[in-house]
């Protein structure tokens, strides 16, 4: 099965720093790709490669075979690349509603843009669809900036579901969630990886070994190793650099 | 076309471009590091020259005047940051845009009413009074070239201040990235004060310089006030540097423009704006 | 930006019909003086669809306004006598429209402080433009040939005697049209996604969003709006001169939308005409009316810190 | 008091909801006094309106047997205001009679409302040529001048001295390109020749390139016309650039009219043409200066006597119309014919309403501009374009 969004030998610097080196990857749905790696291993950085938000230095990005290196944030979103934000990214004064619509409302063609918005009861579906799946249906009218920590970044990822993309790339979304709130977005990521290409990166181990399927361990802006949970635990290189021997 | 006149030209460019440099200067710095609009800041310049006209008038010397505006104007400057712009510094553009506009009316009005609304002009010091022959049959006055003096002078100064002392070193920092500047410690309340201090003083320096030039009369700030934004916009924000080489580009272009293309001359200067800020958004010497 | 609610739009209603039955109970002067109230009103509500809707602040709106003054003088100049109102109130939005358009994408390529100034820089060289070279008929204006009033054959006898009273209804007809237009447009999917600008730039850009192109219309659009207040000026007064598109009047408008709410839609409505009445009062009491529009200034900017910085957005975007 | 400055509450504006009210015999004159009173004109504003009020307290506040109430209005040289101001003149305060202004594009303003309305207007400085030209109509009088005027005068004397090239400095606008045709008409009529205008975008105060393509440019003499603070700054950067010996600078009186002490040393021996200036001997100069001067403390320059003569042609209308201020013709009529006796020299008004009046040639001597001959006698313009309708 071809994947859906392939990454080959991609680089950035930044003047003499060299942030991400000759890294590649790939997504496919069905499948939860793991990335782990230090602080300042470049995971934010490769990241932020793929949604187009920094042009690589070197190296190629393909969606579903396209080439799409060097593409702004908004063409690689419509190419059907959802993401979330590690820090909290919104419309804190609209409605929780109000930010998933606009949301998938971002691939209506633009001839469509003067239609009354009340009256595209598809987008609302569709919006209440991604609050649903992430669990935040409850209280659609709520103002975004009243929302508990946890709650933001549930909409955090609704905001990327709704956008009905192909591939998800999710900056930490565990970051700052008490045990049991993790365990319930672990299942959310799983029931995700379903019918997306999910990249996930995030430090909480128990979280990613329980529901990777691939993973890709960085370090130094290099892939140290890359695998499935099975080999990362095996593999001396990682043990030695990164998990020490606590696993 | 004569190569006098030419040397002439570039000369009263530099003045001109110098004397910009003093003005934007002050104004590049407070956006900079306070991130504050301050369209104000022309009535400044305009504050500055009345401080010349009536100093001078009383003590019958420019060079009373001249440090009388500066350290008016960095007392000024304090105030008016405690007093108002310290609670616009996170404000929205518009507020900001709108209390200096605010300003404009308000200094004109107690300018009005404190002095009268007559054309009054400030004696060029007996010392550099007359004309030196600079080349062929035009010669150049000798205030003017004192004028050069003194603002190449403040130049280097504002130089070594920035570049090389600590103080200098948190207003670059600050002028990058705002937030910094509490990270490292600095009491950004007191640089605040400093920076707005300094840059009204420059500005009403600029103002006293230019006081005997073109003497002083009701409004006369506003025309520097969207030249020295022009100045800044091209320097790049929160740079010395950006701001001295712009304002001579835009002294010599304005110049020149008005000697050989005077239709054009009026709009020559926000075509370079413009041009400018398409080739790069933030400046030509801002770091990136 | 909350669209007003239906309270809110019914007191608006009324407001109207006030207006509309001035000629039965007004003097003349109170009508002109409506009327300037209103053309700032059509003014404001041009730069509320930048400010209020994408969050743009903008000093060139006054050269957008000019243009649509002087395009009344350019019609005016066409062989075949003054046009019809018809004619002339979509020529103007359109040159006004034109302009935003060539000047928009140079501007909308900075943000924040620098495209502040350089909507500032584009505006100042429109009103030199008008001002040095003989395109708008010279330094110190020219009388214009009021555009007619006909309509579809159907013409209005238009003398000096009727023309205050005229004139308020004309202008009010264009104000509730362009405020029903933009209340619409702010139901539309384009106006949730320029309020979406408004709240946070970049998550809509990484949404996939075409922002550059939603900035530009509503540039362009707001420009054409405020072609369309400059129009109805220039039709009142008869008189167009540079001034018009100098940056100080755009600067009144942004004071207009802040004295109203930037957070309404009709926000700029209540702001025209609290600002039309200061400026009488003003002007009435001391001869120093600098000083109370500065001193009307100031407050509004300190007194309405909240209205301004603190958006209570109960129900944030109308459905 | 006679002088009335805005003293109503909007409470008094509504009150006048009611209709225009009938000429009554006796019922005050509401005269409109729209003016600069703030921003680069005001002083000349504050002349102006000195003056006017001068000779109305000469008249016993009455003119035409109607005591003479004036309302002031501060225009404050924006013509975006323009339309807006005469309105609150003519519509709420119900001024009879308009007075103003010195702004050429404010007076567009005060000229559509005269022309439309068949309101008197007298213009008490804009020196625009329009106004009593091609706009001229039976209700629109000028006590001041035609920019074509002052500068003819000074071209005049130029050929007289044999000058055969001069060149003309000005802003690039109305008034400075209007002076530059007078300034060349006056050079032709003696056979000399203007070579070339050189201009400034309006209100540019840089002159350091005009100045420095001066002594390339073969010409014999410099004229040119600025006013107010630019005239300051431009004829001291004449003098420093030392070019006053070698090319004499001369030029419309406005060059150092109410500034000449601010130009100080460098405006010495400087020769311009004006329809007044300091040592006119004339009984009626002496008088008008010394109640000037006791009046406002200030000495009477060209923009008093303006003011002065305004309120002198306006009496001459109403006592003519015995204070009914809306009969044009028969005040018209009176003030065609009429001879002011002006500080400036006694004058009459040309068809198209502006002063028929002596140009005087003057130097500027110890601060003062010491008038030492006559540039052009009676001199009447041309008013092109002028249909009186």
């Amino acid at each position: 099965m071809r994947p859906t969004l392939e990454a080959i030998g991609l680089s950035r610097r930044f003047g003499g720093l060299r942030a991400v080196t000759d890294v590649s990857l790939d997504l496919a749905i069905g499948e939860l790709h793991a990335l782990i790696g230090p602080n300042g291993a470049g995971k934010s950085t490769l990241v932020n490669l793929l949604a187009g938000e920094l042009a690589p230095t070197g190296g190629t990005i393909r969606i579903d075979g396209r080439d799409v290196t060097g593409w702004n944030n908004q063409r690689i979103a419509r190419a059907g690349v959802g993401r979330s934000f590690q820090r909290t990214n919104l419309m804190q004064q609209m409605t929780v509603l109000e930010n998933v619509r606009l949301a998938a409302q971002a691939a209506m063609p633009a001839r469509h843009l003067l239609r009354r918005a009340g009256r595209e009861v598809a987008l609302v579906r569709q919006a209440r669809a991604a609050l649903e799946r992430v669990g935040i249906a409850t209280e659609p009218d709520r103002v975004a900036g009243t929302l508990s920590h946890g709650q933001l970044r549930q909409l955090e990822i609704g905001v990327a579901l709704a956008t009905q993309p192909k591939v998800l790339l999710l900056d930490e979304p565990l970051a700052g969630m008490g045990p049991e709130e993790s365990d319930v977005m672990a299942g959310l990521l799983r029931e995700l990886a379903r019918d997306h290409a999910v990249l996930l990166v995030e430090h909480d181990m128990d979280v990613v070994f329980r529901v990777a399927d691939r993973m890709t361990v960085m370090l130094d802006g290099c892939v140290l190793e890359q695998g499935t949970p099975a080999d990362i635990r095996a593999s001396a290189a990682v043990r030695d650099a990164y998990l020490g021997h606590d696993v | 076309m004569r190569l006098a006149e030419l040397l002439a030209e570039i000369l009263n460019g530099l003045q001109y471009g110098l004397l910009l440099f003093l003005i934007s200067s002050g104004l590049t710095l407070i956006f900079g590091v306070m991130r504050v609009i301050n369209l104000a800041h022309g009535s400044l310049f305009m504050i500055g020259a009345y401080v010349a006209y009536v100093i001078a008038g009383a003590t019958g010397s420019l060079w009373l005047a001249l440090p009388a505006a500066l350290l008016g104007g960095a007392l000024f400057g304090a105030v008016l940051e405690r007093g108002l712009f310290r609670r616009f510094r996170e404000r929205e553009h518009l507020d900001q845009v709108l209390l200096t506009f605010a300003l404009i009316l308000l200094f004109e009005e107690a300018r009005a009413a404190l002095l009268d609304n007559q054309f009054h002009s400030v004696a060029v010091p007996a010392a550099l009074d007359f004309s030196v022959p600079v080349v062929g049959d035009f010669a150049y006055s000798a205030y003017r070239i004192a004028v050069l003096g003194i603002c190449l002078f403040v130049a280097a100064l504002m130089f070594m201040f920035v570049e090389r002392t600590r103080l200098g070193s948190a207003i670059r920092a600050a002028a990058e990235n705002p937030e910094m500047v509490d990270l490292l410690g600095i009491d950004a309340r007191r640089l605040h004060t400093l920076v707005f201090a300094g840059g009204t003083a420059l500005a009403m320096l600029a103002g006293a310089l230019a006081a005997p030039l073109q003497s002083v009369y009701p409004g006369m700030g506003d025309g520097y006030l969207i030249i020295s934004f022009v100045v800044v916009v091209i320097g790049g924000l929160g740079s010395i540097a950006g701001a001295f080489w712009a304002a001579l580009l835009i002294g010599l272009i304005d110049t020149l423009g008005k000697a050989y293309v005077p239709q054009a001359a009026g709009s020559a200067v926000y075509l370079l704006m413009a041009c400018v800020l398409l080739w790069r958004p933030s400046g030509l010497f801002a770091r990136a | 930006m909350r669209s007003s609610s239906w309270r809110g739009n019914l007191l608006l209603t009324l407001a109207a019909l006030a207006i509309a039955c001035m000629p039965f109970y007004a003097s003349p002067y109170h009508m002109q003086l409506a009327s300037t109230a209103m053309i700032a009103a059509m003014f404001a509500l041009s730069l509320q669809l930048l400010l209020g809707g994408a969050g743009m602040v903008s000093l060139a709106q006054a050269a957008f306004f000019g243009i649509g003054a002087y395009s009344v003088h350019f019609l005016g100049r066409l062989p075949g006598g003054a046009p019809s109102i018809l004619l002339s109130l979509p020529a103007a939005s359109l040159l006004a429209g034109t302009a935003a358009l060539l000047i928009g994408p140079f501007a909308l390529r900075t943000r924040g402080f620098f495209f502040l100034m350089t909507t500032l820089a584009f505006g100042q060289m429109l009103f030199f433009v008008f001002h040095d070279t003989p395109l708008g008929g010279g330094a110190d204006g020219v009388f214009i040939q009021r555009p007619a009033l006909t309509a579809f054959g159907f013409g209005f006898e238009l003398t000096r005697a009727n023309r205050p009273a005229v004139f308020v209804l004309v202008n009010l007809a264009v104000l509730t049209a362009m405020y029903a237009l933009l209340w619409r447009l702010m139901r539309t999917l384009f106006g949730h996604a320029l309020l979406g600008i408004r709240a946070n730039e970049h998550r809509m850009s990484a949404m996939g969003h075409d922002v550059l192109r939603l900035k530009l219309a509503a540039f362009v659009l707001s420009g054409a709006l405020a072609g369309v207040a400059g129009h109805m000026a220039a039709l009142t007064d008869a008189f167009v001169n540079p001034e018009l598109l100098d940056w100080h009047r755009s600067a009144e408008a942004l004071l207009i939308v802040l004295l109203g709410g930037i957070g309404a839609l009709h926000g700029p409505i209540l702001g025209a005409f609290a600002f039309t009445l200061i400026g009488e009062l003003g002007q009435s009491i001391t001869e120093r009316q600098r000083l109370v529009e500065g001193l009307v200034v100031l407050g509004a900017v300190l007194l309405l810190r909240h209205g301004l910085a603190g958006l209570r957005w109960r129900r944030a975007v109308p459905t | 008091m006679l002088h009335v400055s805005r003293r109503r509450l909007l409470g008094g504006a509504a009150a006048l909801a009611l209709g225009r009210p009938a000429f009554a015999q006796g019922a005050p004159l509401k005269v409109g006094l729209m003016l600069p009173f703030s921003g680069t004109y005001a002083a000349l504003g504050e002349n102006v309106a000195a003056a006017f009020e001068l000779y109305l307290q000469e008249r016993g506040g009455r003119l035409g047997g109607r005591t003479v109430t004036l309302v002031r209005l501060d225009d404050e040289s924006d013509p975006a205001k323009a339309p807006q101001n005469v309105n609150r003149l003519l519509e709420r305060d119900q001024v009879e009679v308009l007075v103003g202004t010195v702004h050429s594009g404010v007076v567009m303003a005060l000229v559509q409302a005269a022309r439309e309305r068949n309101v008197l207007l007298i213009i008490p400085n804009a020196g625009n040529d329009a106004a009593t030209r091609e706009l001229c109509a039976p209700s629109i009088f000028r006590t001041s001048f035609t920019n074509w005027q002052p500068a003819y005068g000074m071209g005049k004397v130029l050929a007289a001295k044999g000058v055969k090239k001069a060149v003309w400095v000005t802003w690039d606008y109305a008034a400075g390109k209007e002076s530059g045709e007078g300034f060349g008409d006056g050079l032709r009529a003696g056979g000399g020749e203007l070579t070339q205008v050189l201009t400034l975008p309006f209100p540019e105060t840089n002159f350091q390139p005009i100045l420095a393509q001066l002594p390339g440019l073969g010409v014999e003499a410099v004229g040119s016309f600025f006013a107010g603070g630019s005239a300051v700054q431009f004829v001291k950067d004449y003098a420093a650039s030392g070019l006053k010996e070698k090319l004499p600078l001369c030029g419309s009186g406005f060059l150092t009219e109410g500034v000449l002490k601010a130009q100080g040393a460098a405006a010495e021996g400087l020769q311009t043409a004006l329809h007044y200036g300091d040592g006119l001997d004339n009984p009626k100069n002496i008088v008008f200066r010394a109640a000037f001067q006791q009046k406002t403390g200030r000495a009477a320059d060209v923009y008093a006597v303006h003011g002065y003569d305004a309120c002198q042609l306006l009496a001459i209308g109403l006592d003519a119309s015995k204070g009914d201020a809306r009969a044009i013709k028969p005040m018209a009529a009176a003030m065609e014919a009429a001879k002011i006796d002006s500080p400036r020299g006694a004058f009459s008004l040309s068809p198209s309403h502006n002063p028929v009046q002596t140009i005087y040639l003057r130097e500027a001597r110890g601060g003062e501009n010491r008038v030492i001959g006559i540039a052009a006698e009676a001199l009447a313009d041309p008013g092109t374009g002028c249909k009186m309708g």
